[in-house]
């Protein structure tokens, strides 16, 4: 089989190659390490039952467009309170009620949203939690 | 008795073809739309495959036994041979960009004129006999088997297609009409379904050297009758020669020049040029057509009628090769003749003698375009030009498909044109240039029997030139192709019938002073020059 | 004339109608193309019917002036003459006008009595026909004449040079006259 | 017919997809069988296309010329247009690739009449072309985080560029808008256009339907029916570094999802998709208008038979002499 041009067509399937095999090739030799939230906080182990303000499924998908409302309403509405799928009342803080629990925000936020290369625009104006190092 | 039809039923019988699929409409093969079957002499003359006279208008196309297997085995050998064909086969998205570009679907109104559906009755065979979804999927592919309305359709409307690539311009993906059409037209030929237009000039062109059948006698018979008119013009005595070794230049133009009105005009507008420039060249009667019917017949046609010009070239040992004003003629000289029948190594760099300017464009093939040479002459004032000669026409010009589309010589031609005249104007943008409208005679279907297809294919093109005639006045098209010269003629005395036609050199010529000459009261078609006549 | 005056009023609609169904005698595919593409050189015939039906109407209601109104008909039929029409097709698109203006103004007919007007409308339509039956002999006429002078163009120069003609013929004996013109005028490139 | 086809095709498909989401033990199969397959296809099946094109020489130098050819130093060529050089070629594929230079042709017209809205259709098919195109290559880049660790920073502006609205959590991305606009638009015109519709395939509606269901599939599973991303990147991850896993719960929409998108990449190579690369390999673009500088050779060039001058003399020898032409052998 004779292949015309073959110069540039072997040029123009490295380069094709190149493009389609890059997730491939950049990720060779890389042992993934899963993210792995932290939920072992002191203020977490002091709650007798270990529950979020929503069920764990629920939060995993959904805590970002939550925490947006609780935005909206806190700052639009001026509606402090959040009554959850229980029924309980929860004070709408990032601060307060989020970030009490989860303090560890290296440890518990940052394990997926960089693992998934995802900069939430909360610590725009929050100012992030000081962690002791560990 | 039947009821008589309303207006509304009659205007509709026949036209409106059911809401059906176009693979279910077999062409209707319609008088006025294609050229005469070609004649057996001429195929034997030239060793092609099933000469006999045939044609197109009866049922028996007297098909040589087993068609179909020759058809599909040439189409292999050319999706083999030409990477334009395989792909053009394969990427078409049909996205319809082409589909009102095309000449003859403007002026037809038949979707199958739309370039995309003219290609797509070739690749539903492709699909058919060499894809896979096609051999499995068949119709659902777009696939259809190849039977014989198949072919009567190919060959209707393959040889509606002028190969102008106007569509090629506007395709994402340069898909080129002209390339399918030109591999259809291979695939006829083996069929001898050639038209009796392109195989009779095809034939002379081999076996005398030229389309028309000229004989060397009466090809200086013929330049002979034009020195006597330029003498009657001009007072001067042109003594051109014919094959004449150790001449500096060979100089071939399309032999419709020797013969057709108004074509004769340029041939003599050539003549007096060289004339006042006392160039040292010659014609050839063996090289005496730059035009190449054989390229509308098959590649190997094309190239055993242009093998004449550098064996020719070489005999007489020029130096290098001026060529005359044509359109698919530089096609022919600027992307195929060095590839085929080169390399023209036995001559030099064409070298203007009088300008001294090198054509390092050409200086492979060796072949100037004549409006190259002469705008470089007019640049370097090298001739003595009286454009108010040309005063009484107001011109516009047209770009030959060809020359714009497979060469690109856009400006030369208008710089002669502006310096020999002093009222130019040019036709809308979408018209002219790379987007110029084809004659809609090209590629051979400069027929008679073929008028109204020719009329409906040149609509577009006499449409534009009516839009100067009423803004601007104009009153002649000039242009830089044999062809137009003689199928322009025919379209605007149908649809502007007050605008001539005439060839660039024509127009220089009769705005040149040439040295010793006589008050000039006539141009070269021997009618009064406007102001001059009182002076007689 | 208060017809006139009535199809003044309804002119753009009654344009708009006529444009259409004339547009409709061509295939589908086809007809949505020529209403479609604006561009009066992409689109010479949608074009050339659009301008030309207006002007037709205007002397239609200006009243009837053959030299007037004949470049606009010419115009639309010399394009019809080479489509793929037969002659009855050719110039049907006249004769649409008719039953577009009933239609369109059937009402008023009947209220303000105008029916007698209308009866001398159509007749000045039926004359419009006649004038396209001219127009399109000529066009057909033209076609035909421009054959025979390209062969003329064509063969000119030779029958300049006449003793050449009977030269070439002397040689190839077996080729009738016919042919011989074929031979020797073709390709032209 | 054609296009109702074409739309149950693509149904079927999304249907097996989302079979393959239910069950658990076919997910195997759909989120790594498949996937693998469809890569391997699509990455074979292009280069054997392209190599298969390759296997046809290019005889002739036809590049089609839309501008003033190189000529006298004097006359100013269109460079790019009708380019001598391969740069200028270079230039002329980048336009035609990256902006659709012959498809944005179609804008030029002057001279029209009636308002401008009526002649637009032309430069509405170049916009949409362009914003598909565009629109999927983007997405294309921004689905690499799923497939790198330490996210290259390419991906991560291409990102922000894409959601810089900032509207709606998660951030809403232009493209995907674009994109099933640009589709629907496309498809519309097929439908209602009627010279489109005449022409069109089976073949044509066909990946108009997957890339719309693609599309709708990814845009339900950011916006509405939320799946466990960690998940899909862990798979992904998987995928790519060799060591597939399928982990638990993802949601079965994004089965669905990767299953068009496996039909698709497998179908590309064997269609009219591969304009792909076909758009780089076509003569009458990416050629040179040089063939009178350079001489263009034909690999299969082969000699023909020709009617020498010498026979030509030995026919009209007594003809010429008698008109005074030079002959060779008097």
């Amino acid at each position: 089989m004779k292949i015309y041009d073959g110069g540039k067509i072997f040029v123009g399937i490295i380069i094709f190659l190149a493009f389609v095999l890059f997730p491939f090739y950049s990720n060779t030799g890389k042992v993934m390490a899963k993210p792995d939230p932290k939920i072992d906080t002191p203020e977490i182990q002091k709650l007798a039952v270990k529950k979020c303000v929503e069920p764990k499924d629920f939060m995993r998908s959904e805590h970002m467009q939550m925490l947006n409302d609780w935005r909206d309403s806190v700052v639009r509405e001026n509606i402090r309170t959040y009554k959850n799928s229980m029924g309980q009342s929860f004070n709408m803080s990032l601060q307060n009620t989020c970030m009490k629990c989860h303090s560890n925000k290296k440890e518990f936020c940052d394990q997926c949203h960089n693992y998934m290369a995802v900069k939430p625009y909360c610590w725009d104006c929050h100012i992030a939690p000081k962690e002791n190092k560990t | 008795m039947a009821k008589l039809p309303t207006p509304e039923e009659l205007a509709k019988i026949d036209l409106n073809p059911p809401e059906k699929d176009w693979m279910d409409t077999p062409a209707d093969i319609k008088p006025g739309m294609f050229c005469w079957g070609a004649k057996g002499k001429n195929l034997k003359i030239l060793d092609f495959p099933n000469a006999r006279d045939w044609s197109p208008a009866e049922e028996d196309w007297k098909l040589p036994k087993d068609w179909e297997g020759t058809v599909l085995e040439a189409f292999a050998d050319k999706l083999s041979k030409y990477r334009s064909f395989k792909i053009f086969m394969d990427v078409c998205v049909r996205c319809g960009a082409c589909a009102d570009k095309c000449h003859f679907f403007i002026g037809s109104g038949d979707p199958k004129n739309m370039p995309v559906l003219r290609a797509e009755l070739m690749r539903s065979v492709y699909r058919k006999y060499f894809t896979n979804s096609g051999k499995v999927l068949g119709k659902l592919a777009g696939a259809r088997e190849l039977d014989l309305a198949v072919l009567k359709e190919w060959w209707y409307y393959f040889y509606q297609c002028t190969e102008c690539r106007r569509c090629s311009v506007f395709c994402p993906y340069g898909i080129d009409t002209a390339e399918i059409t030109m591999m259809a037209r291979e695939f006829f030929n083996l069929l001898g379904l050639n038209i009796d237009w392109i195989a009779g000039p095809v034939a002379n062109c081999y076996m005398k050297g030229n389309h028309l059948g000229l004989e060397p006698h009466t090809i200086k018979s013929s330049i002979e009758f034009f020195l006597d008119d330029i003498e009657t013009v001009t007072g001067i005595k042109i003594e051109p020669t014919f094959n004449r070794k150790g001449a500096e230049i060979l100089f071939v133009t399309p032999s419709g020049d020797l013969f057709a009105d108004p074509g004769t005009y340029t041939a003599m507008g050539y003549l007096m040029l060289f004339h006042e420039l006392g160039l040292d060249y010659t014609w050839s009667t063996y090289a005496s057509e730059g035009g190449n019917f054989g390229f509308f017949t098959s590649n190997e046609m094309a190239k055993r009628l242009n093998s004449k010009i550098y064996a020719e070239a070489k005999r007489l040992g020029v130096k290098w090769i001026l060529g005359g004003e044509c359109g698919h003629m530089w096609r022919v000289l600027n992307q195929y003749m060095d590839t085929w029948n080169g390399p023209a190594d036995f001559m030099e760099v064409p070298t203007s003698p009088i300008t001294g300017t090198r054509f390092e464009n050409a200086r492979s093939t060796k072949m100037v375009h004549i409006t190259e040479f002469t705008a470089d002459l007019i640049k370097h004032g090298k001739l003595k030009l009286d454009p108010s000669r040309n005063d009484h026409l107001k011109v516009t010009y047209h770009d030959s498909c060809n020359t714009a589309r497979g060469m690109g010589l856009l400006e030369e031609p208008r710089y002669v044109l502006k310096s020999v005249c002093n009222n130019f104007y040019e036709m809308p943008d979408n018209t002219i240039r790379e987007q110029t409208f084809c004659c809609g005679s090209g590629t051979g279907l400069n027929a008679s029997e073929n008028m109204e297809l020719r009329m409906k294919g040149g609509l577009p093109r006499a449409n534009a030139v009516k839009h100067v005639r009423d803004q601007h006045g104009v009153n002649m098209l000039a242009n830089v192709c044999a062809i137009d010269r003689a199928t322009l003629k025919a379209a605007m005395e149908y649809w502007v019938p007050d605008v001539s036609v005439c060839g660039t050199h024509e127009l220089l010529a009769n705005a040149l002073v040439m040295k010793g000459e006589k008050e000039r009261t006539q141009d070269l078609r021997l009618e009064p020059l406007p102001g001059k006549e009182v002076k007689e | 004339m208060r017809l006139k005056r009535l199809l003044s009023e309804k002119k753009s609609a009654v344009l708009r109608r006529w444009f259409d169904d004339i547009v409709e005698t061509y295939p589908p595919d086809t007809s949505q193309f020529l209403k479609k593409q604006k561009n009066q050189f992409a689109n010479p015939v949608g074009s050339t019917i659009l301008q030309g039906i207006e002007n037709i109407f205007d002397g239609l209601l200006k009243g009837l002036d053959k030299n007037e109104i004949s470049p606009f008909l010419d115009n639309i039929i010399r394009i019809r003459a080479v489509q793929d029409f037969t002659p009855p097709q050719a110039l049907s698109f006249i004769f649409l006008l008719k039953k577009i203006i009933r239609n369109e103004i059937a009402k008023e007919i009947s209220d303000n009595e105008l029916s007698e007007e209308l009866l001398e409308f159509e007749s000045e339509i039926d004359n419009l026909a006649l004038i396209s039956f001219d127009i399109y002999m000529q066009c057909r006429e033209k076609l035909y004449e421009i054959k025979a002078n390209e062969v003329k163009r064509m063969t000119f120069r030779l029958l300049q040079q006449a003793n050449l003609l009977t030269e070439i013929k002397d040689e190839e004996s077996d080729i009738k006259e016919h042919d011989f013109i074929n031979i020797n005028t073709k390709g032209g490139s | 017919m054609k296009m109702l086809f074409s739309f149950f095709a693509v149904i079927f498909l999304a249907l097996l997809g989302f079979a393959g989401g239910k069950s658990t033990s076919l997910q195997f199969i759909f989120g790594v069988v498949i996937p693998y397959a469809a890569v391997a296809t699509f990455i074979l099946g292009v280069i054997y296309r392209v190599a298969d094109w390759a296997r046809s020489p290019v005889p002739f130098r036809i590049p089609t010329t839309c501008g003033q050819q190189e000529s006298l130093p004097w006359i100013k060529q269109s460079k790019i247009e009708n380019p001598s050089t391969s740069m200028g070629v270079w230039a002329r594929m980048a336009l035609e690739v990256l902006l659709f230079r012959s498809l944005f042709r179609n804008t030029k017209m002057e001279l029209r009449e009636g308002p401008k809205i009526s002649y637009g259709s032309d430069k509405w098919l170049w916009l949409a072309g362009l914003a598909f195109h565009w629109s999927f290559l983007v997405i294309l880049i921004r689905h690499l985080r799923f497939f790198s660790e330490g996210v290259p920073l390419v991906i991560g502006i291409t990102e922000s560029l894409d959601s810089f609205l900032q509207v709606g959590v998660p951030l809403f991305y232009l493209t995907d808008a674009v994109i099933l606009a640009a589709v629907t638009f496309l498809f519309l015109r097929r439908v209602f256009i009627p010279q489109v519709k005449y022409i069109s395939q089976a073949a044509d509606y066909f990946p108009l339907f997957l890339i719309f269901g693609i599309a709708v599939s990814g845009v339900l599973m950011r916006y509405f029916l939320k799946v466990h991303i960690v998940g899909v990147k862990e798979m992904a991850m998987g995928l790519v570094t060799l060591h597939p896993v399928i982990p638990e719960g993802i949601g079965v929409i994004f089965y669905i999802h990767l299953f068009l998108i496996s039909v698709l990449f497998m179908y590309i190579p064997f269609s009219k998709l591969m304009h792909l690369g076909g758009v780089f390999l076509s003569p009458t673009r990416n050629l040179a208008n040089n063939s009178r500088i350079v001489r263009h050779i034909n690999p299969w060039n082969y000699p023909v038979h020709v009617h020498t001058y010498d026979e030509y003399e030995d026919d009209f020898r007594e003809k010429m002499k008698s008109a005074g032409i030079p002959v060779e052998k008097e």
